[in-house]
C-alpha cells in the first residue's frame, strides 16, 4: 500500500508533464518539434539491440569510470582542502580557475595529455563532476562539530582513525549532496566528451542524429539521458539511505515520527 | 605536583567583543588527587578545563602536566564535556560511542568488549548497547559520556558538569561511582561542578573560582574521612560547615564583580528586580 | 517565437539580414562583399553571425532566426532527404580543381609511411565530421588509388586539433583545410591525397541557402541577396590580395599564414554535376540512409 | 595572507604552463609557454572588440545566474516545506536534471537565434538544478530542535522560513550559488562558442577555426581568471552572510 | 482545567529497536497552576512535555488545552527546551534570539525593547546583548533560553530540566525569577526537574513518574506556604518531610522496574558493581 502510493506520486507529474506535451506537439509541423508520438514511435527502435550495445554500454561504462574517479578525487581533495587552511588558500584559486572554463574548451587540451581515447573521454567526465564533490567535502570537513573533534583530539583520535570516524562521517551528508549532483553533471560530460573524437557512445549517436536532422531520434536520445538519470539517481538514493541510515535516523527521530 | 597552573590567563578575542574569561589562576594537582571545581556560571570552568586538556592555548601562563607545558591534548586523559549531547557520534551506536577510544589504544577485542561492557552497565545503560545516542534521553546520552571515559582509563580525567542532566538518585549513583573508580584505579580527577553538595562531597579539595575575569578565591581541604556514603556523609556536621562555607564564598563572588571586568554574569538580585 | 517576422526594415528602408557563417576562409567573400557596399546597395543591412557549426545554423535558418546560412553540400543533401524545408540559393564556395593546390587534403606525419591514398586503407584517419562530405570523398580518392576504403578508420576531431592529433600519433592521417592545412605543412607534413580533386571535377563544396519559406514570402529579398552573393563571389575570386586582407578583420589567422595559404575558388555558379556525383558518392556510403537526395529539390 | 597563497598558487600554474613545453610532455605549438599566451592576452587586452565580447558574456552570466538562482531558491523553499511536494517532482527532476544543455542548443536557436535569451534558455536551464538541489539539502538539514522552538513560540510559516530554515540553508545555497555562478559562466560560454552569439565563446571559436593557439589559450585564461574572481566575491559575500557558521568562527584541523 | 493529559502513551518506533517511553498517563493542571515533575532519568518527561507542547503525536491519548485537543504547538504556550544549546539559534545575537517571538507577536519596537532588556537582566546577561550564543558558557546559554520564554510571557510556560547548566546561586535566584513571574502573570507553569528540592520548593504540586514505561506514580500536594524564600521554607520541616518522601517514592520508583518495560535505566547498584 505504502509503495503504491509512492509509486503513484512518483509517476504523477510526470505522466500531466508528458500528456501536455503529448498533446501540444499533436499536430506540430515544426521540423524541430515533433509529436510525441512519433518519438515514442521510434523509441525502441532507436534505442534496442545493436545500439544498446554499440553506444548505450560503451557510454554507462565511460561514466562510470569518470564518475568514480571524480569521487576518489573530489573527496581526497576536499578533506586535504577543507582541513588545512593554508592548502585552501594556495589552491582554491587554482581550482576555481579550472573550474570556469567550459569542458568543449577543455576537452582538446585534455586530448593534449590523455589522447583521443577512452581515457581522455573519463578524465572529461571526472574533471566536469569531481566540482560538486569538492566543494560539498571541503564546506562539509569545515563544518564538523567543534565539540566533536574536540573529543577526537582528547581521546587522541588522530590520523587515519580520526578521518574515518570523525571526518568523513560528519561531511558525509554534504558530499552525498555533491555525489548526486555530480552524477547528473557526469550524465551530461558523457554527452560532451562524446562530442569529440568519438566513434560511438551515446552522446554521439545524439549528435550524430542532430546533423543528420533525424530529430525525433534526437529528441529519443534525450528522453533516454532523462530516464538514465531517473534509474541512477534512484540507485544512489538506494545507496545512501543505507549510508546515512543514521542521519536520517536522527532527523526523523528529532520530528518525532 | 602532577597537574599546575600557573599564571594561566584567557582572553577570547573577538571582532566587537573582547571577553577576558580567565584573568590569573594559579593551583596544583597531585597524582592521584580528586579535586573539584565549582564558580558562578560563566567564571570560566569550562575554558580552564579545556586549556588543561590542551584543546585551547592560554593568552598568557601555562598548564603543566608532569613537568611538561601541555601543547596539545596529553595521552591518557580522558574529558566528559559539558555538551555532553554533542560530544557523541550521532552516526555511531552507544556500544561503538564507547568503544571508539580503546581501539585508538590498540586493546585487542576481548578487552574492550569487557571494558564496554562494564562502563555501559555502571552507569545503567546495559542494554542500550545498540542504540544511536539521539534514540536517548538527555540524562542517557550523559552517562554515555561518562561510560566512555570510564573505559578509557585514564590516568587523568577533566569532567565539565557531567551530572547536570541526570536525576538526583542516578545523580549519587554515579557520585559513588567516581569515588569508586577514583580508588581503584588511582586517577587524577578534576571535577567541575555546580552542585556545591555535590563538590564537598566528591572532593579532597574544593577550589573556589570568582566570578570572570577569574582568580581562584579559596582552595579549601575537605577533611572529611575518605569513606564517605550518601547517607552518613551528607549528614556529618563538618559536611554542613563545609557546604554553608563554599556557599558564602560563591555568594561574594558572585557579589564583588572583579573590577576591570569586561564581561560577566553581574550580581542581579533578581527576587527584587521587577519584571516588566 | 518560430513564427516571427523574418524580415524587418532598418530605418532608410533597407532589410535587416541576419546570416548564419562558419568563421573560416570559405565565407570570405561575404564578408569582403559587405565591405564593398554590395549588400547596402541592395537595400541589405549585412549582419553575420559566426558560431561554430552547422548544428546551430540549419535550425536557425528554418525558424527564421537567421535569414540565410552557409553550410556544406552534403549537410544540405541530408537535411533535405529528411524533409528540411530548406533550399539553396547561391554557390558558396568550390574546390581549385588542381591536385597540389587545393585548400583542403589528406595530411599526414612527414615521417609517415603512407605514401599515397591507397596506403590509407586500415588507418585511422581524422575527419572533422563523420558522415559527411570529408568521409566520402576521402573514400573516393582511396578508391579511386585502389585502396580499399572500407577499411578506413574515421575518427572524427575538429579541424583546430588534428595539428596536434597528427602530431601526437594519435590518428595515422588527417583529413585538413586552411588554415590548418598551412599548419600542418609547416610541422614538415605531407598532402597524401587532394580529395575534393579525386571527388569531382572543380567540385562545390558549400553554399549558401534559406528556408522555403522566406523564398515563398520574400522572394525578392533572396533575388537581391543572392545577386549581391554572387557580386561578391566574383569580386573576391578576381581579388585574391583582397581576400587576404579581409580574412584579418573576422578570423585570428596568423598574418603570415594569411600571405601563403591556398585559397579556395568562388565562382558564381553551382556545379550541378559535381553534386550528383557527391549524391551518389554518399549514397554509396550510406550518409543517407536508404534515402536519395533529391537535387530538384534543393538546388534553386 | 590568505590572498599572497592564492597568488602564490597561481603562479606556480603560470610557471608549469611555462615549463611544460621544455619538459618535452607537450609541444609548444599545441600548449605555447605562458610568455606567449600573456602577449597574446596583452593584444586581446588592447582590442576593443575583446571589451565588448567580455561585456556581453558578463550580462548573458549575471542575468542568467541571477533567474536560475532566485528560481532554484523559491522552488527549492517550496517543494521542501510543503507535505508531499517532494515526493511528487522528485522523478521529474532526476529526469531533467541530467539532460545536458548543449543537446537543447537546436532548441535554443530555433527560439531565439543567436539573440540574448538563447545564451539564456542554456544558462539557466544548467545553474537552476543546482541551486535547487543544494536548496533541497539545506531544507532537510534544519536541526528540529531549533524548529520545534521556533514552532513552539508560535512562528508561523513565513517567520519560520526566514529565521530558521534560511539561515540553516544558507550553507548549502551559497555552495550551490558557487557551482551555479561557474556552471553560469560556462554555458554562457559554451554556447556563444557553439551558436555564435556575442561573446568571448565566439572569439574563442574564431580563434580555434583560425588555429591561433596562443589566442585560443589567453581567451581561456581570461574564463579562468573571471571564475577566480566571481569565487572571491562568492567568498566575500559568505563570509560575511555565514559569520555565525561552524565552517566560518571556528577551522577543523584534519 | 487548563490543561489534561489523559490515558497518554508514547512509543518510538525505530526500525530495530521499539521503546515505549510513555505506557499510560494521566493527570490535570489547573489554571495558574505550578506543577513539578519528577522522574528518574530517561522515564519520559521531555516526551511528555514535548507531547503537550504539540511537537510529537501520542501514540494513543491526548493532551487537551482549554478543552481542546492539541494537535500542533498552541498558542501562548512558551517552552524552554533540555537542550538549550541546539534551541538558540546560532545566527543570531543573545538579543536577537530573545526577541524575535516577540515580533512574531507584533509588539511594538519599544515594548519588545524593554521586556527583551529586562529579561536579559533578569537572568543576569544584561551585558551581553550582542554576543552570538555560542560564544557563551553552557550555563549563560541556558540562561538566554529562560530569559526568551520568559520575555515571550506565555500563558503556559513549559520547562524542561532548565536550571540544568546553572551554579547554585543563580539556581536559587532563577527559582525565585519562575515564582515572582508566576505571581505576576498568572502563568501555568509545567515544570520538569529531576533536583527533589529544587521541585519542593517550587510547585505547589509534584507529580512523580515512575520508570519507563512511565506512569503517574504519586501526586504530591505541596502543602507549604505561598509565601517562600531559600533560605527559611528550605529549613522547614514540612519541606524535609515532603522531599524525603518524594525521594523514597523516586527509589522505589527506579527499584521495581514497571513490568513488561522494554528499556529503561534499570536499578543498577552502582557502588557495589565491580569495575573491571
Ligand atoms: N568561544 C567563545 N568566544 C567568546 N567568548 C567565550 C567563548 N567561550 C566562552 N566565552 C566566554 O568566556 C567566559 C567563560 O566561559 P566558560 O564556558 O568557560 O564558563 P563556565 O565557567 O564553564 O560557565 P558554566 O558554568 O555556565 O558552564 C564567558 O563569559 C563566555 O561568554
Ligand atoms: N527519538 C527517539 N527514538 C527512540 N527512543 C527515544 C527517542 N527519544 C527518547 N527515546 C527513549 O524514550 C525514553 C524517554 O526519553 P525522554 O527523553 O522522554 O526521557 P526523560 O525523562 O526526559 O529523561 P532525562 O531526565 O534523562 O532527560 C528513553 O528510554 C529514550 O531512550
Ligand atoms: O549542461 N551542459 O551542457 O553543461
Ligand atoms: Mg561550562
Ligand atoms: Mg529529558
Amino acid at each position: 500500500m505504502r509503495i503504491a502510493i509512492r509509486v503513484v506520486l512518483a509517476v504523477a507529474l510526470p505522466a500531466v508533464l508528458f500528456s501536455v506535451w503529448w498533446f501540444a506537439t499533436a499536430n506540430s509541423t515544426n521540423f524541430y518539434m515533433p509529436p510525441l508520438r512519433e518519438i515514442l514511435r521510434i523509441f525502441p527502435d532507436v534505442w534496442t539491440g545493436d545500439r544498446l550495445r554499440t553506444d548505450v554500454l560503451p557510454s554507462l561504462l565511460r561514466l562510470a569510470g569518470g564518475y568514480t574517479l571524480a569521487v576518489v578525487t573530489g573527496i581526497a581533495l576536499g578533506v586535504l582542502v577543507g582541513g588545512n587552511r593554508a592548502v585552501r588558500a594556495v589552491l582554491e584559486p587554482v581550482l576555481e580557475f579550472f573550474r570556469a572554463i567550459p569542458p568543449p574548451v577543455l576537452v582538446p587540451v585534455i586530448m593534449l595529455f590523455a589522447g583521443i581515447g577512452d581515457t581522455m573521454k573519463v578524465v572529461v567526465i571526472a574533471a566536469g563532476c569531481v566540482w560538486p564533490i569538492l566543494l560539498n567535502t571541503v564546506e562539509g570537513v569545515r563544518a564538523v562539530d567543534s565539540v566533536l573533534a574536540d573529543t577526537c583530539r582528547s581521546y587522541r583520535i588522530t590520523g587515519l582513525a580520526r578521518l574515518r570516524h570523525l571526518v568523513l562521517r560528519g561531511a558525509s551528508p554534504q558530499i552525498a549532496a555533491g555525489m548526486r549532483q555530480a552524477l547528473s553533471i557526469g550524465i551530461i560530460l558523457m554527452v560532451i566528451s562524446e562530442m569529440f573524437a568519438a566513434s560511438n557512445g551515446l552522446g554521439f549517436a545524439i549528435v550524430q542524429f542532430q546533423r543528420g536532422f533525424a530529430i525525433p531520434d534526437m529528441w529519443s536520445g534525450i528522453l533516454l539521458l532523462g530516464l538514465i538519470g531517473l534509474v541512477l539517481s534512484l540507485l544512489f538514493r538506494l545507496v545512501e539511505s543505507r549510508a546515512l541510515a543514521w542521519y536520517h535516523g536522527l532527523r526523523r527521530a528529532q520530528r518525532g515520527s | 605536583m602532577l597537574l599546575e597552573v600557573r599564571g594561566l590567563r584567557k582572553v577570547y578575542q573577538g571582532k566587537e567583543r573582547q571577553v577576558e574569561a580567565i584573568r590569573d589562576l594559579t593551583f596544583g594537582v597531585d597524582a592521584g588527587d580528586l579535586v573539584c571545581l565549582v564558580g558562578p556560571s560563566g567564571c570560566g570552568k569550562t575554558t580552564l578545563l579545556k586549556c588543561i586538556a590542551g584543546l585551547l592555548t592560554p593568552t598568557s601562563g601555562e598548564a603543566l602536566l608532569d613537568g611538561r607545558r601541555v601543547s596539545g591534548p596529553p595521552p591518557g586523559m580522558a574529558v566528559v564535556f559539558q555538551e555532553y549531547g554533542r560530544s557523541l557520534f550521532p552516526w555511531m551506536s552507544v556500544r561503538d560511542n564507547v568503544e571508539l577510544p580503546l581501539r585508538q589504544k590498540k586493546l585487542p577485542r576481548a578487552t574492550r568488549r569487557s571494558l564496554v561492557d562494564d562502563a555501559l552497565s555502571a552507569v545503567g545503560l546495559g542494554d542500550t548497547h545498540d542504540a544511536y545516542p539521539w534514540q536517548l534521553s538527555g540524562g542517557m546520552q550523559q552517562r554515555v559520556a561518562i561510560a566512555r571515559a570510564v573505559a578509557y582509563q585514564p590516568d587523568v580525567l577533566l569532567m565539565d558538569e557531567p551530572f547536570a542532566a541526570v536525576d538526583a538518585q542516578t545523580r549519587a549513583d554515579l557520585e559513588d561511582l567516581i569515588r569508586d573508580l577514583w580508588h581503584k584505579l588511582a586517577v587524577t580527577i578534576l571535577f567541575v561542578t555546580h552542585d556545591i553538595d555535590e563538590a564537598v562531597y566528591l572532593g579532597q579539595r574544593v577550589i573556589v573560582l570568582s566570578s570572570s575575569p577569574t582568580v581562584v578565591r579559596e582552595d579549601v581541604d575537605i577533611d572529611l574521612p575518605d569513606a564517605r556514603d550518601q547517607l552518613h556523609t551528607r549528614s556529618d556536621s563538618r559536611f554542613t560547615e563545609l557546604r554553608s562555607h563554599i556557599y558564602a564564598q560563591i555568594q561574594a563572588a558572585k557579589r564583588e564583580s572583579t573590577p576591570g571586568s569586561t564581561d560577566a554574569a553581574r550580581d542581579t538580585d533578581l527576587a527584587k528586580q521587577v519584571l516588566q | 517565437g518560430s513564427d516571427s517576422p523574418e524580415t524587418t526594415t532598418g530605418q532608410e528602408g533597407s532589410t535587416k539580414v541576419t546570416v548564419g557563417v562558419i568563421p573560416i576562409v570559405d565565407v570570405a567573400p561575404i564578408y569582403l562583399g559587405k565591405e564593398k557596399g554590395f549588400f547596402t546597395s541592395r537595400g541589405i543591412d549585412l549582419t553575420m553571425e559566426s558560431g561554430q557549426g552547422g548544428a546551430a545554423i540549419v535550425p536557425g535558418v528554418v525558424s527564421g532566426q537567421f535569414q540565410f546560412g552557409f553550410s556544406n553540400v552534403t549537410s544540405l543533401m541530408i537535411a533535405q532527404t529528411k524533409n528540411v524545408p530548406i533550399k539553396i540559393v547561391a554557390n558558396g564556395v568550390a574546390s581549385t580543381g588542381q591536385a597540389g593546390a587545393d585548400f583542403g587534403g589528406v595530411t599526414v606525419k612527414a615521417d609517415s609511411p603512407i605514401q599515397s591514398a591507397k596506403d590509407l586503407a586500415g588507418k585511422k584517419v581524422a575527419v572533422n565530421t563523420l558522415q559527411n562530405i570529408g568521409d566520402t570523398t576521402v573514400r573516393e580518392s582511396v578508391r579511386k588509388a585502389g585502396g580499399d576504403p572500407k577499411s578506413i578508420q574515421f575518427t572524427e576531431i575538429a579541424f583546430a586539433q588534428m595539428p596536434a592529433a597528427l602530431a601526437a600519433g594519435q590518428v595515422d592521417a588527417a583529413w585538413v583545410v586552411e588554415p590548418s592545412l598551412s599548419a600542418i605543412k609547416a610541422q614538415g607534413g605531407r598532402v597524401v591525397a587532394w580529395n575534393y580533386v579525386d571527388a569531382a571535377p572543380n567540385l562545390t563544396v558549400a553554399t549558401y541557402f534559406a528556408s522555403t519559406k522566406l523564398i515563398q514570402d520574400d522572394p525578392d529579398l533572396v533575388k537581391r541577396f543572392t545577386e549581391a552573393i554572387n557580386e561578391s563571389l566574383a569580386y573576391a575570386d578576381a581579388h585574391p590580395d583582397e581576400v587576404r586582407k579581409v580574412l584579418g578583420t573576422y578570423t585570428k589567422i596568423d598574418p603570415k599564414v594569411v600571405e601563403t595559404l591556398t585559397l579556395p575558388k568562388w565562382p558564381t555558379e553551382i556545379n550541378k554535376a559535381s553534386l550528383e556525383t557527391l549524391s551518389q558518392l554518399g549514397k554509396g556510403d550510406g550518409v543517407f540512409g536508404d534515402k536519395t537526395p533529391d537535387l530538384g529539390k534543393l538546388l534553386p | 595572507m590568505k590572498a599572497v597563497l592564492g597568488l602564490l598558487g597561481l603562479a606556480g600554474l603560470l610557471v608549469l604552463v611555462e615549463v611544460l613545453p621544455y619538459l618535452g610532455l607537450v609541444p609548444a605549438d599545441f600548449l605555447p609557454p605562458t610568455h606567449r599566451i600573456a602577449s597574446a592576452l596583452a593584444g586581446e587586452v588592447g582590442d576593443s572588440g575583446f571589451w565588448q565580447a567580455l561585456w556581453d558574456t558578463l550580462v548573458a552570466w549575471a542575468i542568467g545566474l541571477a533567474i536560475a538562482v532566485v528560481a532554484g531558491v523559491v522552488a527549492g523553499i517550496v517543494i521542501g516545506t510543503v507535505p508531499g511536494l517532494r515526493a511528487v517532482t522528485a522523478s521529474t527532476i532526476e529526469f531533467l536534471r541530467p539532460i545536458p544543455s548543449v543537446a537543447l542548443i537546436p532548441l535554443a536557436v530555433l527560439m531565439y537565434g543567436t539573440e540574448l535569451q538563447s545564451t539564456l534558455l542554456l544558462v539557466v536551464y544548467a545553474s537552476f538544478w543546482q541551486v535547487l538541489i543544494q536548496v533541497l539539502y539545506g531544507v532537510q538539514d534544519v536541526d528540529p530542535v531549533a524548529d520545534e522552538t521556533a514552532r513552539s513560540y508560535g512562528l508561523g510559516l513565513w517567520a519560520r522560513i526566514r529565521y530558521v530554515l534560511w539561515p540553516t540553508a544558507l550553507p548549502y545555497v551559497m555552495t550551490g550559488v558557487r557551482l551555479a555562478a561557474a556552471v553560469a559562466l560556462v554555458l554562457a560560454i559554451t554556447a556563444e562558442l557553439v551558436i555564435g552569439a556575442p561573446g568571448l565563446g565566439s572569439r574563442i571559436a574564431v580563434a580555434q577555426a583560425s588555429n591561433a593557439i596562443p589566442d585560443m589559450y589567453a581567451l581561456v585564461a581570461v574564463t579562468g581568471l573571471l571564475g577566480v574572481a566571481i569565487n572571491l566575491g562568492a567568498r566575500r559575500v559568505e563570509r560575511w552572510l555565514l559569520r555565525w557558521h561552524q565552517s566560518v568562527r571556528g577551522e577543523v584541523v584534519v
